[in-house]
């Protein structure tokens, strides 16, 4: 196995037999050890159903609350003003608005998962050194220069929704090479690894475009202020 | 070990209290769901008939009432499911009139209990047949646009199924419709099913023959000015579009057809003769002068004001040659007579104060084109025919459905001050359409709060609501129009614009013509034809005196007599004469048993509200007579003569006396 | 944090007891839930409101029924007959396992198709596994003059309907 | 008391019930081994992972919803036709007739509304804490298989209502796939059953909602839970990132 290294850990009192990987460009560490143990019932089980039973209840009083939406019959004729997808589909909804369909509906989303998909298997993701910890002078660079063409190319779109989280990310970001940020802060930031950024922007790029997607388009997909025009 | 202890102990804690609150949490559905809305109404219609119940069984059927949903279920039309009856209990029975909803008896309706679980009730009432919650049943919730309608407006549910033009025992929606024809709203709108609208928007071409630029600017100011019961509504038009308008009419080639030249303004014919012909003709019968007529053709007053005399005199020579569609009769005048009738009336019927005549108006060609477009654009050619424009540009949009859209689908514009509904959103935009946008090109109607609700009640009825075909009432059939030669003079003189044939025609006369063979003698119909006589002095709308000549009078008395029959009508009631005995006793009933004699006058004597029975026998038949004594109702359900369930013997008797009293010396001879 | 009650005598006890009260009252509330929900699925499972055709049904006027015809109102799975002593309806289910059954005109008898019972015109079995003679339904007049048969209600056999 | 005695006693209930009380930590432990459904659970478990923080029980809480989901729908199917336009109807009818289904419905909706949102959830938590590490690789490639059949399951059963919502939902998604490239129009096509939302898109979103997907999610859900075990139980958080070494920009 290139780039790994085999270490056993002989002692069966605090390991049981596994194979522990360490990542190249790392020194080696030993695997943990597993930690005390309990017996799964009743600790872990009854956590379990009390977890089980407090989602339930959750559910039964939300049912209890609110009633499921249910509109008019479908009728080809009319398109309701606006016309909402379900929330979790409104993000794309709002990419939507601004790209044609086949990068909105397929290129991104279809990235967006292609990109999930291979987490584990892209060198990034298994480095969990932190962004400031080596070399960063010029990973900075390219993921300044990556966040600038990103912008760019949604710029040219006007789309506004995907650049401010882009940005706000991006600040983060580069807040560690600012040195008049705290140093507590710095630290704190520095010590996040590239791959976690990388995914935090993803979820601030999701959560964002849902939001406006939940909160602030109204009909024929206008902006609008939710506590000025109400909740579509 | 014992902070493990000291854990388990927590999370059996946890435990219990989360599996407490998990019990108590599921039971909330179920208790919900025990106590549904209906329930409470159940029981109450339970402790009413209690209440109510006179006997025994009475009681026991009050008890047995079951806590259920109730519905009815029509499979065979889309499925419909009505559970109003799951809270209004009492409608099918009767006896709880008195009693507050939702309990109440259904009021009386021409359609009754089999009716109803053929129909169900959303379709009269609208809200949501399958609910089972007040709100959610009278479509009071979100996610229902189709809300309980108002009380005032559900005759338009009739509408739905009956699209004929009438709708028997449903007034409201009948004087919609007529409303929506009368007022030319299908000249703008497609109304789906209503094709057999008759438009009564004269012909535009050869204005400048009939009348003068002056009146047709007063006219297109405002209609109702010139006349309160002009049709054609205001368009709210500039003074600067009115003057286009007269531009282009009057810059169209004159009319082809009848000539209306020669005559001229000349100062012929003789006033006083013209006054006697313009009595006798009865034109009063059908136009109004001085309040009088039936408003069913135009008032004349200012008539002498309006058109040209040539004009006047052409028409009444021939009006079919004007208007083909028009209800007024061909009289027949002759020269003398129009020369007369058009001199009384141009001088008698003019409007005072009137500016002197413009003689000499050139339009301006600009302006005529400019009119053109404002023709067509204000949807003028929806109603009047003119040369040079395409008829029948429909530019309003279609109201398909209309009765039926969802109120979240009407655009309310600038009024916010209206309720979210689709009646009142119909009638301020039949009332105020300039009020949602400036912009609209719709124009105002003179309609009283009546009419709007009429209207309104109407236009509820265009519905896109799916009726089975066997529940649909079309328009009646148009009743074969007569043919052949009485097809022409029936035509001619527009018999059927005020009398019924086979159900088709007018409703002006109280006399439809279906068994006139049966009712009348041959003799004197010829002799009415040609000259009529009074038959019910209460009655304004009299026949009116076509100078019908004889030989054509004798021709329609024929064909009337052989045609117009009906066989349950006998023919012949006394083949050798009436007996006496019949007369006196007759004449005992007359009297004595029913008291004819406070309506009818007979012998002289007797009350004015019926027509007078002297006479009588020279005009109608005994056989009808008799049919008639036994039930007047057969003839039109509307006639005043009380149904006293006469018996046969009595009836024959009562047609022995009146047949030799009021006519002595006739015999009923073949 | 206990380390202070450890000493006391009863402390443990008391525990175990309020650990024993609570695991009754969770198991019982989970218990008594097990059984709701049971009684709350057959509940749900028991339709409240039924899409069946009405048991009662109506028929042309009497003249409209020939004498001596036997009529199978599919609809309802009804044999009317009109013979001289009134009219009658049987059940046309046949009493064996509900096949549909059909008049033979010809032996003036009904027949079962699946497994071949036999009856006669009165309903009576003839031949075949059927236990029970064909039931009899009761045979009204309605207010507007028309027949009327209501499914639902049985009558003895024999009892027709005289005009 | 007696009577209970034996019941507990006969062989019949020892069959069912193999461990008795789990007082000792050999009954605790077999509860466990022993059983069907709690197999899926090692009979040990690394007290750290009791801890909240560690899994926020996040892919337990998506199972449970799963699990309310197949029963809640289930029991819809009981009263629900896929054709147009009664199942409209059929959702009035679970509101104002079928006891307790307007709750039942909404449990269903709000639950499936809650599994997307906790599967997204679980998804970034196992991202933070670093669990698709290897040998982990695959068991996060299964996991992003399962949040796209969760919102699978949630866009077909989106139409099945038949109300403006689904119609128009399903509407625009259709097209949006209908943009892919190459097989674009022809997915629509197939997944439409036709040109246009109708009857037949309504039975094909129907079957995929209560069959096909169900059935591809419970499988992977399966494969899922036992990639688990096989990869050593669940990694809560590491608590390592980095080193402890000083950030010095």
């Amino acid at each position: 196995m290139k780039g790994y290294e085999l270490q056993k850990d002989n002692n069966p009192k605090t390991t049981p037999k596994r194979v522990a990987l360490i990542v190249r460009g790392q020194s080696a560490r030993r695997v943990e050890d597993r930690g005390e143990t309990v017996p799964t019932a009743p600790n872990l089980l009854l956590r379990e159903i009390v977890i089980i039973q407090a989602c339930i209840i959750l559910l039964a009083v939300m049912a209890l609350l609110f009633d499921a939406p249910l509109e008019g019959i479908a009728d080809p004729r009319h398109t309701p003003n606006p016309a909402k997808a379900a929330w979790y589909f409104l993000g794309l909804q709002e990419l939507l608005h601004y790209f044609p369909p086949v990068v909105a509906g397929v290129l991104l989303p279809g990235l967006a998962v292609l990109g999930l998909a291979v987490v584990p298997f892209v060198r990034v993701n298994w480095e969990t050194v932190g962004f400031y910890e080596q070399r960063w002078r010029g990973r900075l660079l390219w993921v300044s220069l990556a966040v600038a063409l990103t912008c760019g190319v949604m710029a040219l779109y006007l789309a506004w929704p995907v650049i401010v989280p882009t940005l706000v990310v991006y600040g983060l970001l580069v807040l560690p090479a600012i040195p008049a940020v705290p140093e507590r802060l710095r630290a704190r930031l520095g010590r996040v690894p590239l791959a976690d950024w990388i995914m935090t922007w993803f979820v601030a790029e999701t959560v964002f475009l849902t939001l406006i997607g939940i909160l602030f388009r109204g009909p024929g997909w206008s902006w609008i202020w939710p506590w000025r025009a109400g909740l579509y | 070990m014992l902070n493990e202890k000291e854990s388990s102990n927590r999370l059996w804690r946890w435990f219990g209290v989360s599996s407490v609150l998990f019990l108590v949490v599921m039971a909330i559905s179920p208790l919900k769901d025990y106590f549904r809305e209906y329930r409470d109404y159940q029981k109450a219609y339970a402790d009413l008939l209690l209440d109510r119940a006179g006997s025994r069984k009475e009681v026991e059927e009050a008890k047995a009432l079951a806590v259920e949903i109730r519905q009815i279920w029509i499979p065979d039309w889309n499925n419909r499911v009505d559970r109003c009856i799951t809270c209004h209990q009492g409608v099918d029975r009767q006896g709880m009139e008195d009693v507050a909803q939702p309990f109440r008896s259904h009021p009386d309706t021409p359609h009754s209990g089999d009716d109803f679980q053929a129909f169900g009730c959303v379709i009269c009432h609208r809200g949501q047949g399958r609910a089972t919650t007040v709100a959610d049943a009278h479509g009071d919730s979100e996610d229902w646009d189709s809300p309980l309608l108002p009380a005032a407006y559900v005759e338009s549910s009739c509408g739905i199924c009956h699209l004929g033009k009438v709708v028997p025992e449903a007034s409201m929606i009948t004087e919609g419709r007529r409303l929506l024809e009368s007022s030319g709203c299908f000249g703008c709108h497609d109304f789906p099913g209503q094709r057999d609208w008759i438009g009564t928007a004269p012909r535009l071409d050869g204005l400048a023959e009939k009348t003068t630029p002056r009146w047709v600017r007063a006219w297109l100011r405002r209609p109702a000015d010139w006349s309160a019961e002009a049709a054609m509504p205001d368009f709210r038009l500039a003074d600067d579009e009115i003057d286009a308008l007269v531009a282009f009419l009057w810059s169209r080639p004159p009319l082809n057809g009848p000539g209306v030249t020669g005559i001229g303004e000349s100062s012929q014919g003789d006033y006083d003769r013209g006054r006697k012909i313009f009595r006798e003709s009865r034109c009063i019968s059908c136009h109004t002068v001085d309040g009088k007529g039936n408003g069913s053709a135009p008032e004349l007053e200012k008539i002498g004001s309006k058109v040209s005399r040539g004009w006047l005199m052409a028409y009444l020579s021939d009006p079919h040659a004007f208007q083909p569609e028009t209800a007024m009769p061909q009289f027949q005048f002759t020269g003398n007579d129009v020369l007369d009738l058009s001199a009384y009336m141009m001088e008698e019927f003019i409007e005072f104060g009137a500016e002197a005549q413009d003689d000499a108006y050139k339009p301006d060609p600009r302006a005529a084109e400019e009119g053109q477009k404002l023709f067509v654009n204000r949807g003028c050619s929806g109603c009047h025919a003119v040369q040079g424009v395409e008829q029948g540009m429909r530019i309003g949009p279609a109201l398909t459905g209309i009765g039926g859209k969802p109120a979240g689908m009407l655009d309310f514009g600038k009024r916010d001050d209206l309720p979210r509904t689709l009646p009142d959103w119909l009638r301020a935009k039949i009332a105020e359409p300039d009020s949602f946008r400036p912009d609209l090109k719709m124009p105002r109607f003179e309609f009283d709060d009546k009419d709007f609700e009429a209207v309104v009640t109407a236009l509820l009825a265009v519905s896109d609501e799916e009726i089975p075909p066997a529940l649909l009432i079309r328009a009646e059939p148009p009743g074969e129009p007569p043919a052949g030669r009485f097809g022409r003079l029936v035509s001619r003189y527009r018999c059927l614009a005020c009398h019924q044939v086979n159900g088709a025609g007018g409703d002006i006369s109280t006399a439809p013509l279906t068994a006139e063979g049966s009712k009348v003698r041959r003799e004197w119909l010829e002799q009415y034809l040609m000259l009529p006589t009074t038959i019910r002095p209460l009655l304004t709308d009299r026949m009116i005196h076509l100078r019908i000549p004889q030989e054509e009078a004798s021709f329609m008395a024929d064909y009337m007599e052989n045609v117009y029959v009906d066989d349950a009508i006998p023919e012949l009631l006394f083949p050798d004469g009436v007996p006496p005995e019949s007369v006196e006793r007759g004449r005992k009933l007359f009297y004595e048993r029913y008291g004819c004699q406070s309506c009818h006058m007979i012998d002289n004597q007797g009350g004015y509200y019926g027509p007078i029975l002297n006479g009588l026998g020279a005009r109608l038949k005994p056989g009808w007579t008799f049919w008639w004594l036994q039930g007047p109702q057969r003839w039109r359900a509307d006639v005043r003569c009380p149904d006293q369930g006469i018996p046969t013997e009595d009836a024959t008797d009562l047609a022995g006396f009146i047949e030799a009293v009021s006519n002595p010396g006739m015999e009923d001879a073949p | 944090m206990s380390n202070k009650d450890e000493g006391r005598p009863g402390e443990g006890l008391r525990a175990i007891t309020r650990r024993r009260f609570f695991q009754t009252a969770g198991f019982s509330a989970c218990g008594i839930a097990a059984v709701g929900a049971a009684a709350l699925g057959e509940n749900f499972l028991e339709p409240r409101a039924l899409f069946e055709p009405p048991t009662r049904f109506l028929l042309g006027a009497p003249e409209s029924i020939t004498p001596g015809a036997v009529y199978l109102e599919e609809a309802h799975q009804v044999y009317v007959m009109r013979f001289a002593e009134g009219f009658r309806a049987l059940s046309a289910v046949c009493t064996h396992l509900g096949c549909i059954t059909r008049y033979q005109p010809d032996d003036k008898c009904i027949a079962c198709p699946c497994h071949g019972s036999r009856f006669s015109l009165d309903g009576e079995v003839l031949e075949g596994p059927a236990p029970r003679p064909l039931p009899w339904l009761r045979v009204e007049l309605t207010a507007s003059g028309r027949i009327a048969v209501n499914t639902a209600e049985e009558v003895a056999l024999g009892t027709v309907f005289k005009l | 008391m007696s009577m209970l005695q034996r019941l507990t006693e006969s062989r019949v209930w020892r069959a069912l019930v193999r461990q008795g009380v789990s007082a000792t930590n050999r009954n605790r432990i077999l509860l466990v081994m022993d059983n069907v459904f709690l197999h899926l659970h090692s009979a040990k478990t690394r007290s750290r992972n009791l801890e909240l923080s560690s899994t926020y029980f996040l892919g337990a809480i998506s199972l449970v919803l799963f699990g309310i989901l197949t029963l809640s729908g289930l029991l819809l199917m009981l009263y629900y036709h896929p054709s147009v336009p009664q199942a409209y109807h059929d959702m009035k009818e679970l509101q104002f007739v079928v006891s307790n289904g307007l709750f039942l419905r909404n449990i269903h909706r709000w639950s499936a509304h809650a599994m997307v949102f906790i599967v997204f959830l679980h998804l970034l938590r196992v991202f933070y804490h670093k669990a698709y590490l290897p040998p982990r690789e695959f068991n996060w490639v299964v996991g992003v298989i399962l949040l796209l059949l969760t919102l699978g399951l949630s866009y077909t059963g989106y139409l099945l209502p038949w109300d403006q919502l689904a119609f128009w939902a399903v509407a625009v998604g259709t097209n949006m796939a209908e943009a892919t490239p190459l097989i674009g129009p022809k997915l629509r096509y197939l997944l439409l059953g036709g040109n246009a939302v109708g009857e037949n898109a309504l039975l094909r979103f129907y079957v995929l909602h209560c069959a096909l997907l169900p059935l591809a999610l419970a499988m992977g859900v399966a494969v899922h839970l036992w990639r688990v075990r096989k990869d050593g139980g669940v990694q809560g958080s590491s608590g390592r990132y980095g080193s402890r070494r000083q950030v010095k920009p």
